[in-house]
Formats: structure tokens, C-alpha cells, sequence
């Protein structure tokens, strides 16, 4: 294998702090990944020799501003697949993209409609339909999981009618890991004229996509979990359903022009980033875009997927041990949940810190597919191209001491 | 290191479930919910004339330290009024949070003055109380 | 003097650049203020020790995050006069801030009701509640600006009746500089109960505040702008303001329960945090209110008027000069406009720019304000505390070049 | 230096305001803003029967370099059709991104390739001529 994981630990300072001190191993990517020295001095360089506000200025250091800004918008455009710049809209972060789309789209949403999620999607990708079903009297129809974690696209025939006007669906799982069967979700949209968000965020930090050839509307993906900076997200719509969509926030930058009672909008992607956009975070995920983009992900998927079945060649010896999701490697990113049936997650995820191992565990702002399968929560080990061997070892480690402490 | 918070006084306690259960008839329920984790919390409790607890039941799904402090909170908690719980709630906040150590049971979650984040894991039982005592 | 400007310049990285060659006069401040090495630090600690999704962890580096965020929180509480810490929400931007307030609001707004702005306030306090005038059927109402700049509080006796429900205006107007009589709107709010909202993006900037004492329900302000990151805003509310307040954004944290068909909210400021909140930034912006706090402001008032001053002194010289804004020091804070009879306000930021001269020219997003002097923008020189004589006397010399230029 | 954008020849262009006013009896009128400047052209257009541009003239609100542009524009304008000017747009687009030198007045233009934020004022005239002659 081509892919040197000691190398690239070596380009993220956080991974050499002590945890109680002991080493660090980070298996929290899903929640928010780590980021390399190349963003931290990206987005440092712009603090320190091209900071202002960008579109407003004429002088040298706007003119920069504006240049990294519209740069970083470049590469996310090629990290997505090539698309047109205008298509990549800039947000606060992934949850912001969504409300977007979803207030946009409500606009057009009549009593009666339909939205469809699925029973597995975070909470970002439910509370905004929720609530925009609420205002416009629409209905969200729910896909179901599959006893292993994937979204059931068998029921789409059953859930998705002339009456869906929107599909939004998580592309991998923040809890199960599994890949959803996009053709699938997007030959069922079509057939009825419905549109499709697909939630990236936990798909974008596993390498380049092409958002295009996916066939869906709208593709949305967090900075902060694809080894960008917080408070930035995206939103890559397809040109001629950006120009549909109404503004979200009002404020600079998004208008045409402003007289008392009389306001006109700019066009698509300006019309969506109301007010200063947050620059700074921008150039961040534009330099960690140019930074995945330049990985080799054939070797990097071969090594994350080679972790994966370490650790679930480590769970049977772990006694009361379930997972939640697909039992192999087959369609799945890596994503692991799992119970222990003497230990609460809580409790799993706070011994496994006393070994220096840093995991997730709840409802991972997903209770509707914690209620699924009738459990509180589960401990999440969530992968990212510099973890290695080691992590998966002592997190199994701190998992055989969990059960052995509450047996 | 965060082992000591699972030390044998805390995994014992969680595990003893002091006054785990329901009432016949309780004449006051209070559930509270940890949004963040989803744990809850139901203590169903019974007044006397006086508006002591007489009977209290709880029950807890949460973690390790949710489930001991409702143990070790049930174990003193019959025979108080609202001020006297209010009294334990107090006892227990300057126990985590390190300002005091705590008598009997309560001093074993000390070390929780290291993890802030799992504090509400013990108030959570307390809070459920009060609702209880609230009406 | 106390006030050791030099030292203080010091602790700005980006002064020591240089534009064409030459010095950096950076007189763009109201546009985006530069960031002490502070606040640069502050978030590359976080970024390089802390950093992890905040609230959603039990893991070491998760306490970690959850404490600097929340740490923030409690600076930018007692920067803003010791408000409880509950009473601070973070948002993507001031923008941003205005969009929640005005989205909550609207909630409750019936057809007829009024609201009531002023000629002079920034995009981002008027399209905010246009888009909510025209969903509610209500009306905005437009304070009148008087010839030297300032909101004319005088009409409040007619603009504000008993169907005015909210009070939207610049604390400090980013283009004319003028402080607003907040007292006089505050009595004109109390007596018929409606909210008042002050716009102090333009007000932060220049020292810690008071806003309970200054009576009013909401505050907001651009961490870009007072020193901090992009991306970060601040919403202070009332608690008792916030909590009648519904959601803006849905999605992760900012929910009690999340079950199919049926979702509760957390309480404010919870409830207004959708999804993971833009931590680094936040980071940042408690540096900035910390290093703020740390300041000597009534000294870095008289050095920051000192220059206001110089130039106003200056202006005369320049012929066809003319000022937009208080002709004084009286009720007015380090901004100030002026336009060139002989040359577009483009043209002379342009000029000023081969001089090292940064400054903002057009309408500061303020096209109302434009139309009520008739002009079709501004050139304006907006100060910070790490300005000096130097900077001042190079607009000049620009200034003049420009008028020379096209004479 | 960005000084050198407004050489003598841009100011004089400028000041010249070539095709400046109204016509009497125009055919078709265009109006472009630049909503981040507020600036604004108005083109006003007589086009012959052979669909080519026979008068013109604008109104411009805009800075020097809005105001060279629509004077250097004029002065090549008269007598071509929508291709003749989408020519011109082409040629004016190649100096001021550096790609091509441009002819007599056009060449004015060339320090605009390190003034990307000024671009839009250069090519304001143009789009509401366009606009014009898109009917
Ligand atoms: C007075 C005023 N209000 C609001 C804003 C909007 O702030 P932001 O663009 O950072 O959201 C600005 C600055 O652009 C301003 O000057
Ligand atoms: C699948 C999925 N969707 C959406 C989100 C929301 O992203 P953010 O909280 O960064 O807005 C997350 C992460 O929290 C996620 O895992």
C-alpha cells in the first residue's frame, strides 16, 4: 500500500497532545474531524496579510480578501466535481445550508405536499422539514432502516407519490456508516418531478465527489467534519435550482438594489450569503478542499476500510457487544456504531477517554433512529485517513475494560 | 484520569438501584430529560400530611452515573420536604463541582469536579425531584 | 496621553504589510477591523489542543472545546456589561443575528402592525424586515435622517404609534458615524411596548457596553468587526425576550426531543444554536471582547477623536470636499464620509489605495441613506484604536492627489 | 501602483464623455446596475433597418473608469450589430484580464488586469448595451 498514515498524522499538530497523558486517539472524526497545519496557515496567512471585508473594497488588501474568498469557492467547486463556481454557495455551516434549501423550496410548498427523510437522518436533516412542513401544511413521510442500518430504498415505490415535492436524505450515515442507494433515491425523484438534498456531511471527509453525476439537486457538506474550519458549510445546488429558490437571510451583499419599499436580489450564489460572509472559514475549507484533493483516496479508502475490519474482527471477543449498522464492508464508510449490553454509552465512551481514546456516544442527533432500534444511544468509532492501527487497538481495549468494570 | 470516576463506591451504588421501582400510588411524578444525551429520569413519590416524602420509586435510564445518584439520592431522600431536597441538591452541587466533599454516598462522585460535561448525568435524578415536589 | 499607539500597533500583525511598497494605512475599519496576534493565537490553540464538536462529547479534547465555547460565551457577556451568560447567542454574523430577531418576531406580527427603521441603517437592518413586512402584511416605517447625519429622533412622535411592534436602528451609523439618542427611543418604544432592536456592529468596535442599562430588548454585533474572527455574530437578548422568542434555524442541539411528528425546543440561548456552532470563531471572538476589556478606552477615545480631529481639519484643503455626517466630535464615533465634487467616491479609494491608503468607498450598503442625500455613495475613513497621525495625514495627501488628479 | 490606472488617456477619456446625452427618437434603451457599487449606464440605441447600431447614446452615473469605458465604447459602437459589439465586449475582456493588448482607446484599459474589483466598472457600458440591443 502507497499510503504512508505516519506521514500524514505528522501534518495534524493535534494528533501528538497527551490525553491524561496518554497518546491521543482521535476516532471522533464524524463529529468534527481534525485539521491540517496547511488550513491552520491558510487561514492565519489571510489574518495576517489579506484580512478585510471581500466584494466591498477597492483597495489592495479587499482586492486579496476577495481573491481568497472567490479562490476558495474554486476549490470547492473542483473538489465537488468540477462544478460552476455559481453553484457553490457559501453558508455557516452544513445545518445553515439545509435551512436554506429547505426555507427556499417552502416558498413554492402547499398544504398537502410531501417532503420524505428517512428514519436514520441527523436532526439538521429533520427539524428543518419538520418545521417547514408545520408552516406550510405539508406532510414528511419517513423511509425506514433496515435492521442493519441502511435506508430502506425498497419503500421509495410505497413513500415517494406525485405528492413528494422534495427527498432529502443523509448520503452515509452518521451513526451506521452505510451508503445510501442514491440511483435508486434519484430515479424515484425523478419519476414524480420531486427534488433531492443529499446530506454530505459525513460522506465529503472520505474524499472527492462528483456531486453532478450523482443526478441530485443539492448537496450539502460541513467544513468542520472535512478537516476544514467551524462556521463555514456548503451548498452546491444546480444552477437552475438556485435561480429558483428565494433568498434565506436578508442583509448586504444578497440585493440587487434597496429603496424604501422596493427591494430587488442579486443572483445565485450571491443572493444566498447575506451580509460579511464568514471569510476566514472560507479559505480554510478552500485550502482543506485543495488539501483532500491532492491525497491519494484509493489508498486511503483501502486503509480506513482495513481499520473498519480490524475493529470488527476485535468486537466479538467483546462480550454483550452489538452493532449498529452493516456487519461487513460492503457499502458502508467508516462510520461503527455499537451497544454493550452491561454498559451504557455514556459510560463506554468515558472509560475509553481514560485510555486516551476520544469516541462519540448518545443519540448522535439522530433519536429517531435511536427510537428505531429501541436503544439510548450507542458509542460511535468514526475513522478519518490519519487514524491507524493503534487507535483501533486501544479502543478495543477500552471497550473489553468497560465490560469488564460493570461486569 | 477519568478511571477514578468509576471507582467501586460508584459502579456499587449504580449498580444497588436503591429505591428503583414504582409506587402504588404515588401522589406526585417528575421526568426530566437530558436533551443532550436522551437520558431520563421518573421519580414518582408519595407526601405525608406534612409534606415529607413518605415513599419514593424511580425510574432511570441513563447512564452508570444518572443511576447512582438516584440510589444515593433515594437513600436520604425519604422523610425531607422540598427544602430539605433542596438541601441534598446543594450538598451535591458542591461535591461536583468541588466546592465540598459530601457526606455518606454523595462523596463518592467527587471526581466529577474533573468532568464538567457529566454533571448533569447527577443532577439529572434531582431535577426530576424537584419537578415531583413542584407539583 | 496614556495611550502608547505604537505599542498597541505592534500587536497587529497585518500593519506591518506593505501595499505597493509602502506603508499600510488601514482606515477601513468599519468594513473589517484587523485581529490582534491575541485572538490569532487564541483560535490556533483551539484548532491545535481543543478541538472537537462542543456539548456533544464526554472525551477530553470535547470538555475541552465545550469549555473554551462556553468560556467565550461568558466573555462576550461581560464585555457586553456583565449580562448572565444565558442571555448571549452566538450567530454565523451580525447579519445573521438581525435574521433571528426579525424571524422570531414575525411570529407573532399580524397585518398592520408596523415597524420602524431609520433612512440611515445598513442593508442588514432594513432587508431583514422588508422580507418580514411583506410575509406579515406589515409596514416599515422610516425614521428621517437629518442634514448632518444623524437619525432624526424628533419624528419619533409621528413614526411610532400604538401599531409599532419593533424598533430597529444603528446604534452608530457605519457611514455618517452619528450616535443614536437611544433614551429618546427607548421612552418612545416603552410608552405604546414595543421592542426595541439596536444595530451595534458599528458601536462594539469601540469598547465595552452596557446594553441592559441601555434599556433596550436586542443587541447585535460582527466579530469581524470588534477585533474578532469572520463568521461569528452576537445576539444579546433579554431572557425574558429570548425565551418568548421561537427558533430560527432547526437541526442539531437546538432540540429538547426529536420523535416522528412531534419535536420540542431547548431554551434559549440553546434554542437559537442550530447544529454545531461555529466554535473557532466564537473562540476567537471571546479573545476579542477579553483583549478589548483589557483596554484603556477612555484614553483610546481621545486618541481615536484626536484624529477625527486632524482630519477634520484637514478636509478644508481639499477642494470640493464635503462631509456626510455630525460636522464635529459632539455624538459621534471615528467615521467619517465625504465625497469629492470632482471625483466618484470609486476613484478616490482607488487613489488613496497607491498611497497605502485603505478605505471603504460606495453606498455602505446604506442605498437609502444615498437616495436621502442624493448622492450615489461616499468615501469613508473609519478608525481603530491602532491608527495613528501617520494614517491620517496619508488619506489627506491622497485626498488631494485624487482632486488634482481629475481637476 | 494603481496609480498608473487612471494615465492621463483614461482621465481624458473620461472627462471626454464621447457619446454622452439622449437620443430623440431611440429604438431601444438598456439600464445595468452594479448593485456592489450602485453605479449605473443607460444606453440608449437608433438601430437602421440593416439591424446595425446607427446612434447611441448614454448616461452614465459610475467613476472614471465607468465613464472612459462607455466613452471608448461609443466611439467604436456606431455601425455594428449585436455581434459586431459582442466583438468589442471580447476585445475589452482580453485587456482588461491581460490576455490581449486591445486597440486605440481599448489599450487604455490594460492596467485593469491588477484591479480585478474594478473590472465590472469597465464592463458596465457594455452590458447595458447589450441590454439594448437584446431588445
Ligand atoms: C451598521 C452595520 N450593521 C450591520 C452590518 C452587517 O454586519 P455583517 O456584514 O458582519 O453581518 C454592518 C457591516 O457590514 C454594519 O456596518
Ligand atoms: C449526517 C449529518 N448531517 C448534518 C450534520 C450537521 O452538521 P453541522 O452540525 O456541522 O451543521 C451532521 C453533523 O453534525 C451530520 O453528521
Amino acid at each position: 500500500m502507497s499510503f504512508d498514515v505516519a506521514a500524514l498524522r505528522g501534518q495534524f499538530p493535534i494528533l501528538g497532545t497527551l490525553v491524561h497523558g496518554l497518546p491521543l486517539h482521535y476516532l471522533d472524526n464524524g463529529a468534527s474531524a481534525q485539521t491540517p497545519r496547511a488550513v491552520i496557515d491558510a487561514v492565519v496567512s489571510y489574518e495576517t496579510t489579506a484580512r478585510a471585508n471581500a466584494h466591498r473594497g477597492v483597495h489592495a488588501l479587499a482586492e486579496a480578501a476577495t481573491d481568497l474568498y472567490e479562490g476558495a469557492r474554486a476549490d470547492v467547486a473542483a473538489f465537488l466535481g468540477g462544478v460552476p463556481v455559481e453553484e457553490i454557495v457559501f453558508t455557516g455551516g452544513c445545518t445553515a445550508a439545509i435551512n436554506l434549501v429547505a426555507h427556499g423550496l417552502g416558498a413554492s410548498l402547499k398544504a398537502g405536499d410531501e417532503i420524505v427523510v428517512s428514519e436514520l437522518e441527523h436532526h439538521s436533516n429533520i427539524v428543518p422539514w419538520h418545521m417547514l412542513a408545520e408552516r406550510a401544511g405539508a406532510t414528511l413521510r419517513w423511509l425506514p432502516v433496515t435492521d442493519d442500518g441502511r435506508i430502506d430504498v425498497t419503500a421509495l415505490g410505497t413513500m415517494v407519490s406525485a405528492r413528494t415535492r422534495v427527498i432529502a436524505l443523509a448520503h452515509v450515515s452518521n451513526v451506521t456508516g452505510a451508503v445510501l442507494d442514491v440511483a435508486a433515491v434519484v430515479a424515484a425523484a425523478k419519476a414524480v418531478g420531486a427534488k433531492v438534498l443529499l446530506d454530505g456531511a459525513q460522506r465529503a471527509p472520505h474524499g472527492p465527489l462528483d456531486v453532478a453525476a450523482l443526478g441530485v439537486d443539492f448537496y450539502v457538506l460541513a467544513g468542520h467534519k472535512a478537516y476544514g474550519p467551524n462556521g463555514i458549510g456548503i451548498l452546491w445546488g444546480r444552477a437552475t435550482e438556485l435561480d429558483r429558490l428565494p433568498p434565506f437571510m436578508g442583509g448586504g451583499s444578497m440585493i440587487g438594489r434597496v429603496e424604501k419599499g422596493r427591494i430587488t436580489y442579486a443572483p445565485s450564489p450571491r443572493r444566498f450569503e447575506a451580509g460579511t460572509p464568514p471569510i476566514g472559514p472560507a479559505v480554510g475549507l478552500g485550502a482543506a478542499c485543495r488539501w483532500m484533493s491532492g491525497l491519494d483516496w484509493d489508498a486511503i479508502h483501502d486503509h480506513e476500510m482495513g481499520l473498519v475490519q480490524r475493529l470488527l474482527d476485535g468486537l466479538p471477543d467483546i462480550p454483550g457487544c452489538r452493532l449498529v449498522g452493516p456487519a461487513g464492508l460492503q457499502g458502508r464508510f467508516p462510520v461503527v456504531s455499537l451497544t454493550l449490553d452491561s454498559v451504557h454509552p455514556h459510560d463506554t465512551a468515558q472509560i475509553l477517554d481514560s485510555f486516551g481514546v476520544a469516541v462519540r456516544a448518545g443519540h448522535h442527533c439522530a433519536q429517531p433512529l435511536m427510537d428505531r432500534f429501541d436503544i439510548a444511544g450507542t458509542t460511535r468509532i468514526s475513522l478519518a485517513p490519519y487514524n491507524d492501527s493503534g487507535d483501533i487497538d486501544a479502543a478495543l481495549l477500552g471497550l473489553r475494560e468497560a465490560v469488564r468494570r460493570f461486569a | 484520569m477519568s478511571q477514578a470516576l468509576y471507582q467501586d463506591r460508584i459502579v456499587a451504588l449504580a449498580k444497588a438501584k436503591l429505591g428503583a421501582g414504582k409506587l402504588a400510588n404515588p401522589t406526585a411524578i417528575g421526568e426530566r430529560d437530558n436533551p443532550l444525551c436522551g437520558d431520563r429520569v421518573r421519580m414518582e413519590i408519595a407526601l405525608g400530611p406534612d409534606g415529607r416524602i413518605a415513599e419514593l420509586a424511580h425510574k432511570v435510564r441513563g447512564c452508570a452515573l444518572c443511576e447512582a445518584s438516584a440510589s444515593a439520592l433515594s437513600a436520604r431522600a425519604v422523610g425531607r420536604d422540598a427544602a430539605g431536597i433542596a438541601t441534598l441538591r446543594a450538598e451535591m452541587d458542591g461535591v461536583i463541582t468541588g466546592t465540598s466533599d459530601g457526606e455518606g454516598d454523595f462523596a463518592a462522585f467527587a471526581p466529577l469536579r474533573d468532568h464538567k460535561s457529566r454533571r448533569d448525568c447527577v443532577t439529572l435524578p434531582f431535577e426530576a425531584l424537584r419537578a415531583a415536589l413542584a407539583g
